[in-house]
């Protein structure tokens, strides 16, 4: 055992370090150590340039055009660019469809879309949740009704991240009626330029726009986007869920978060010293600090399990659950940091730019918004309340 | 010991009610938030009318005779409509102050008509270094002639836009952070010198940010007595402090109302989701935080008029940990039990919880509180 | 509203605690502050010196003996006795079967019945658990058969407090094997001295033997000893099982445990201090100490309610809930108070009057085990899991 | 980075495995637990010859040149059968100092022995007024002749009464609490002037009182430099809570084991209680809570061997954190679910539960190690 670098692997971190420094522009990295909100740009450059250099994919083998990395190059590439503050990887198309589609997909099907996603030419958006559905996915009602080389799609999907941004979304449709629930689903790929496809914002607590209902109405999709066979789209579902559930933990961006909030607990002025003189809320940063370094830990275990072959099982829920907890702590901390000066509400500083001062000081702003947001995370890709379910019917049978 | 209402109190419990219902129904609510002003002139009339400007005041001060009770019986209603309109800085924390530690002259030019909905008040005493230490304080105050001039900055000062007058705490004496040393200064909100920065909160209420450059008030300009405001803000502090945890506990109500509805009609895996037991004991410990919330506030109304200041220091700051915790308990989970309905601004849940959070952050959160008990129940 | 005293209730307050000074032998107080055990005589003498005064059954009206106190005198009663250091009044008797029995007995059983327990002359435990049976408590087994003038009982009860000092056990059995659960109980009253009632003890985990096993094999229960009709016990089970709730809040005791912990805290030595410097130790004293005010004052908004004629609902399972909490709590930081001489095990110290002096401070021995065995009062008298249940169900309608 | 064991170290952990199944079944134990010694010299002969003893020593050192994952490997096996041999005062404590500060002839007197099997330590440092400062020391050695004189007294030493030697951390110079000045002493358990008070533990181990009463000790008695020890004690207490981490990350599993099978058989309403699902989730959480353990022992297994000793000790107190936090939700969870039978003698569970309450208290408890653990972040 032994969690010291191979000099090859110092000599990567190295040159990731180096490449982010090159690429990423310094109002993006502004953005994600004040907390503020991307605009699109601030996304697409960074992965234009990561998919030039062969690294947008950087999950996938070989053979699919992925850079094939172990383990420790996953996990230092990831840390890197936390430290480095680029913004996260849209997950839609290297993580969830992309291996969907090298996986059940066709040979004409992975000519097709790899490349796109690789080079975040081609943007993606997930079509799972429905209204109503909530965690209760197989629950879904958009049908699919086969018309010769067509599909015509009827339905609704809901909590779509970025469809108002998406080229392409993946959507889960029923197109069995009269089967079980997880039975009678297909996995189809839809063009969002198809007519019949609206789109229309949900705005959050904090005013932001992330989030949206996708309408689909009569819309008619090519048989060719159907992944994998018809009614057999739950298979693809599942293989999808359990990809994204591990790296949703978001350990990189939590680490990050720790060390900007202890800056922000050295800047925050408190009877005549800082906050950072305050035993009482610097113990509570070593706490959460301390959870960071446990989930961490236990996601290398988990990975070097895997790297020695095995698959990562339904245990990777609770990283999820406690992944969750653990950035709503951060931005919790963060907000009480910042303490009366978190109450302005400036929308000016969180989503443009804008030539205005902050009120407070400049990491004020997103503190009370970023708490506020960062609720869903407990919600979104499977609730805690599902996750312990998974564990505790599948890990410990009960 | 009784704990019951009176029948006053009773009524007056049932009119706020009322009024919350009629005027405060969610999209109403969301409209007023959308003026300019962000609250209704013609609601602060109907509060005036309806005498709850100046109930909480002794009848030589020109009010109706009530007291702490009163305004918690207020506030509860206010906190289940988030009432927009400004009656903590005015009536609680401007009023109050003015009755505690002002001239007759000024009971009269301020008391009266603040009473008769005519005028409103801001109380500025946040500096961008303060945090929760109301002694830190250096907006500075310095003898011009016979009166004052006042240089410096005050922070997230609610209800400056539409206050006739402001209440600044300015540093008279003393040094940096010494309690001794301050000086209450009511001040015209159109004085030369005096300038805003305008702007919402995240709760929907307004402040602002001022600045003070060299505005020159008179001698009558000053509250109480010079280097002598300490105690007079820490009073109104610790009162304003339980009025607001008056208003949590009526937010903690109406969340976990809504969240119970919530969970009894919105179905998942084919039954209500309230028929998960996980759910069913979560909704359990949000009553129970809400009980708890509404026991420690009513504790702390009780105490507040304490001649000993260290009863009502320690009432105040128990009611304002026990209310942080319960608010972010009740809050958090109203949030998850809604799922992804709860983090978007369509429903009524996220401003709630926003409310909540906003009140935990204001007058020091629990943290602090919590600190500020401890030493003086360790003192004892 | 007010919470200040009337003048009378001032002098009752006074008259409460001079009769505590009076007839509280120091042993007894003593073990009360440091939380050691009690023996029998601890709890016999000073019963039945309150039996004397009249004050046992305190809850009690005067028509049946009681002094018929309105809520303010009950809670400065019990007040006045947790901090004069009084063991609690053990409820078997005056708490639990002697309302009762006021109120479903016959006239013959109130008189048989009533003055030993006014006067602790006999001593009650109860008869309601069964192994396997938990809190799911109309699922028992122990049978009684009616064969002429008596019952034939037999079964087992367990975790009977105190059956080795009792003369008398009120039980539940089952008369009608046919029915429902709930129905076809009945509520009896057995002599311990019939044959076929045994006794056997089981060892808590600091070594402390107060509850029992009791085996009732063949024993012979005149009928006149059933309360209420046969088959209607289950009326009398929850009327006992309301009343219980209330009082188990134990909220004076907390009380005094916050203050006991203060006073340790001032005494063991930190740092060349004390813990009472120690704001990290002191703010969960602080903690502590509201939870309980905020629990005394909901307790007190029950009453309040009760007093005008309202009844307590199933809402004071709250409090049954976070009373045990607190109890456990304030345990676990008298504990963690003591710190490293917390660990030795002084059974002599705990159990029995010895003149060795205590390894370590006085206050050390019981610490441990004090802890560990209050995690039985989220346990007992319907565990917290039970309670809430409850409230979820008759409060909540869900 | 490699997290996999080698195939020695698997072996070792079947082998560990193997003991405590063998010798440490519930009832076995409790037998142990009841002799005089507390401990059986069978089972210390079988960790002898089995390598144990001498394996996380260096060869040069007379061991086997493995290290603190090994120790990690038998402390965990010994925390699921909660052993009672004194493998952390004689070979992580005792040994682990002797190992670091002996000399040649000291290694060779004591090291050499001990990983034979035939000598014992216990470690003294604890006193009345110490709490968790290590520094807090005030029995004292004065100069006599050539050697010292040791009198005062110290506490809760674990093994004293089986130890041929106890290792005694006494003030040389400096002032209360100063870290320089402490001297570490090789004293025979049986020297003149040494007195015991013998008694078992909560968790029956086994401790002393010990009085010093001019006990006399050679020159060759100091172990490392005069007034040197600090920093050898601290390390070596670091490495004891990782140790003690290991054996409750060990505690942990059982006591999850033990508490998921008795909810998949106990029945109540007619089902077993593992179908209702706040015990699901809270099985899941204690399931969580262990695996956390064992995350962050790893970790400091991992770290404690790093030159600098920040990290060593963020890596010790960061561990110690977790386990007192998950031990305590751990075993409060078992107990609660186990209902009245989790809190009799009867059961295993209140033995582990026990077990895990005394690891959160010794060296310094989850609030002390996040207190250090906070100092040393914040100062980096």
């Amino acid at each position: 055992m032994d969690l010291s670098l191979k000099p090859e692997h110092k000599a990567f971190a190295d040159e990731v370090r180096a490449f982010a420094r090159e690429n990423l522009s310094p109002a993006t990295r502004e953005k994600t150590f004040s907390g503020k909100h991307y605009d699109r740009d601030d996304h697409m450059v960074w992965q234009k340039a990561l998919g030039k250099k062969g690294w947008l994919a950087y999950t996938w083998p070989k053979k699919y055009g992925g850079p094939g990395w172990d383990v420790t190059q996953r996990f230092l590439f990831e840390n890197v660019l936390a430290e480095e503050g680029a913004p996260r990887i849209l997950p839609f198309g290297p993580k969830m469809v992309g291996p969907v589609i090298y996986t059940f997909g066709t040979e004409a099907q992975k000519e097709r879309f790899l490349p796109g996603i690789r080079s975040s030419e081609v943007s993606w958006c997930q079509g799972y949740s429905e209204p109503g559905a909530g965690s209760d996915l197989a629950n879904l009602r958009t049908r699919a009704v086969r018309e010769g080389d067509h599909y015509i799609v009827n339905g609704q999907k809901t909590w779509t991240s970025f469809a108002h941004w998406g080229d392409w979304i993946f959507c889960l449709v029923r197109t069995n009626m009269d089967a079980k629930p997880q039975e009678g689903i297909s996995f189809l790929l839809i063009d969002m330029k198809t007519p019949g496809v609206t789109v229309r914002p949900i705005i959050m607590t904090d005013g932001a726009h992330h989030v949206n209902d996708v309408f689909l109405d009569n819309v008619k999709v090519p048989v060719e986007n159907l992944i994998g066979k018809e009614n057999e789209g739950w298979t693809c579902a599942k293989f999808l869920l359990a990809n994204e559930r591990l790296g949703i933990a978001e350990v990189p961006s939590s680490k990050r978060g720790v060390s900007v909030l202890r800056k922000i607990a050295r800047i925050e002025p408190q009877d005549g010293g800082t906050l950072a003189d305050d035993p009482a809320f610097t113990a509570q940063i070593a706490d959460i600090d301390l959870q960071v370094q446990a989930l961490e830990m236990s996601e290398l275990r988990v990975l070097s399990t895997m790297a020695q072959g095995g698959a990562p099982g339904p245990e990777v829920s609770t990283l999820k659950v406690r992944g969750s907890e653990i950035q709503q702590r951060i931005a919790e901390l963060t907000m009480e940091a910042v303490g009366e000066y978190a109450q302005p509400y400036q929308p000016g500083m969180l989503f443009h730019d804008t030539n205005e001062t902050p009120i407070g000081p400049d990491h004020a702003p997103p503190a009370a918004p970023r708490y506020f947001n960062m609720r869903k995370t407990s919600i979104y890709g499977g609730s805690t309340e599902i996750q312990k379910n998974i564990v505790s019917k599948m890990v410990l049978g009960l | 010991m009784d704990l019951s209402l009176s029948d006053e109190q009773k009524q007056l419990q049932e009119a706020a009610e009322r009024f919350v219902r009629d005027k405060y129904a969610f999209d109403a609510r969301r409209k007023i938030a959308a003026t300019e002003r962000g609250w209704l002139p013609e609601n602060w009339a109907q509060f005036a009318e309806l005498g709850w400007l100046g109930m909480a005041f002794s009848e030589e001060d020109g009010g109706y005779g009530g007291g702490p009770i009163e305004t918690m019986i207020v506030m509860e209603q206010f906190g289940k409509g988030l009432v927009l309109e400004p009656f903590l800085p005015t009536v609680v924390l401007g009023g109050g102050m003015i009755a505690r530690a002002g001239s007759a002259a000024q009971k009269e030019a301020l008391l009266a008509p603040m009473i008769e909905g005519k005028k409103q008040f801001a109380f500025a005493w946040l500096e961008r270094q303060s945090r929760y230490n109301l002694a830190d304080v250096s907006l500075k105050a310095t003898k011009e002639g016979t009166g004052w001039s006042l240089s410096g900055h005050k922070g997230v000062v609610y209800n400056a836009a539409s206050a006739d007058e402001i209440i600044v705490l300015a540093r008279t004496g003393g040094s940096a952070r010494e309690p001794k040393g301050l000086t209450l200064f009511v001040v015209d909100a159109k004085a030369k010198g005096l300038s805003r920065r305008d702007y919402p909160t995240q709760d929907a209420l307004r402040a602002s940010e001022l600045t003070f450059d060299k505005v020159s008030v008179g001698a009558d300009a000053v509250l109480g007595k010079v280097d002598e405001a300490f105690p007079v803000v820490e009073e109104a502090v610790d009162r304003a402090i339980v009025a607001l945890c008056a208003e949590a506990t009526g937010c903690m109500d109406a969340i976990n109302a809504g969240t119970l509805e919530y969970i009894k009609t919105r179905k998942q895996f084919g039954v209500p989701i309230g028929k998960f037991q996980v759910l069913q004991h979560r909704m359990v410990d949000c009553f129970t935080n809400a009980q708890e919330a509404r026991s420690m506030t009513l504790m702390a109304s009780l105490k507040i008029d304490d001649k000993d200041p260290t009863v009502r220091a320690k009432a105040a700051s128990g009611a304002k940990v026990q209310i942080g915790k319960s608010g972010k308990f009740c809050g958090q989970s109203a949030v998850q039990m809604h799922g992804g309905m709860g983090v978007t601004d369509e429903m009524a849940v996220s401003h709630y919880f926003k409310r909540l959070t906003m009140i935990d952050l204001m007058f020091g959160n629990q943290q602090h509180h919590l600190t500020r008990y401890s030493n003086l129940a360790m003192a004892a």
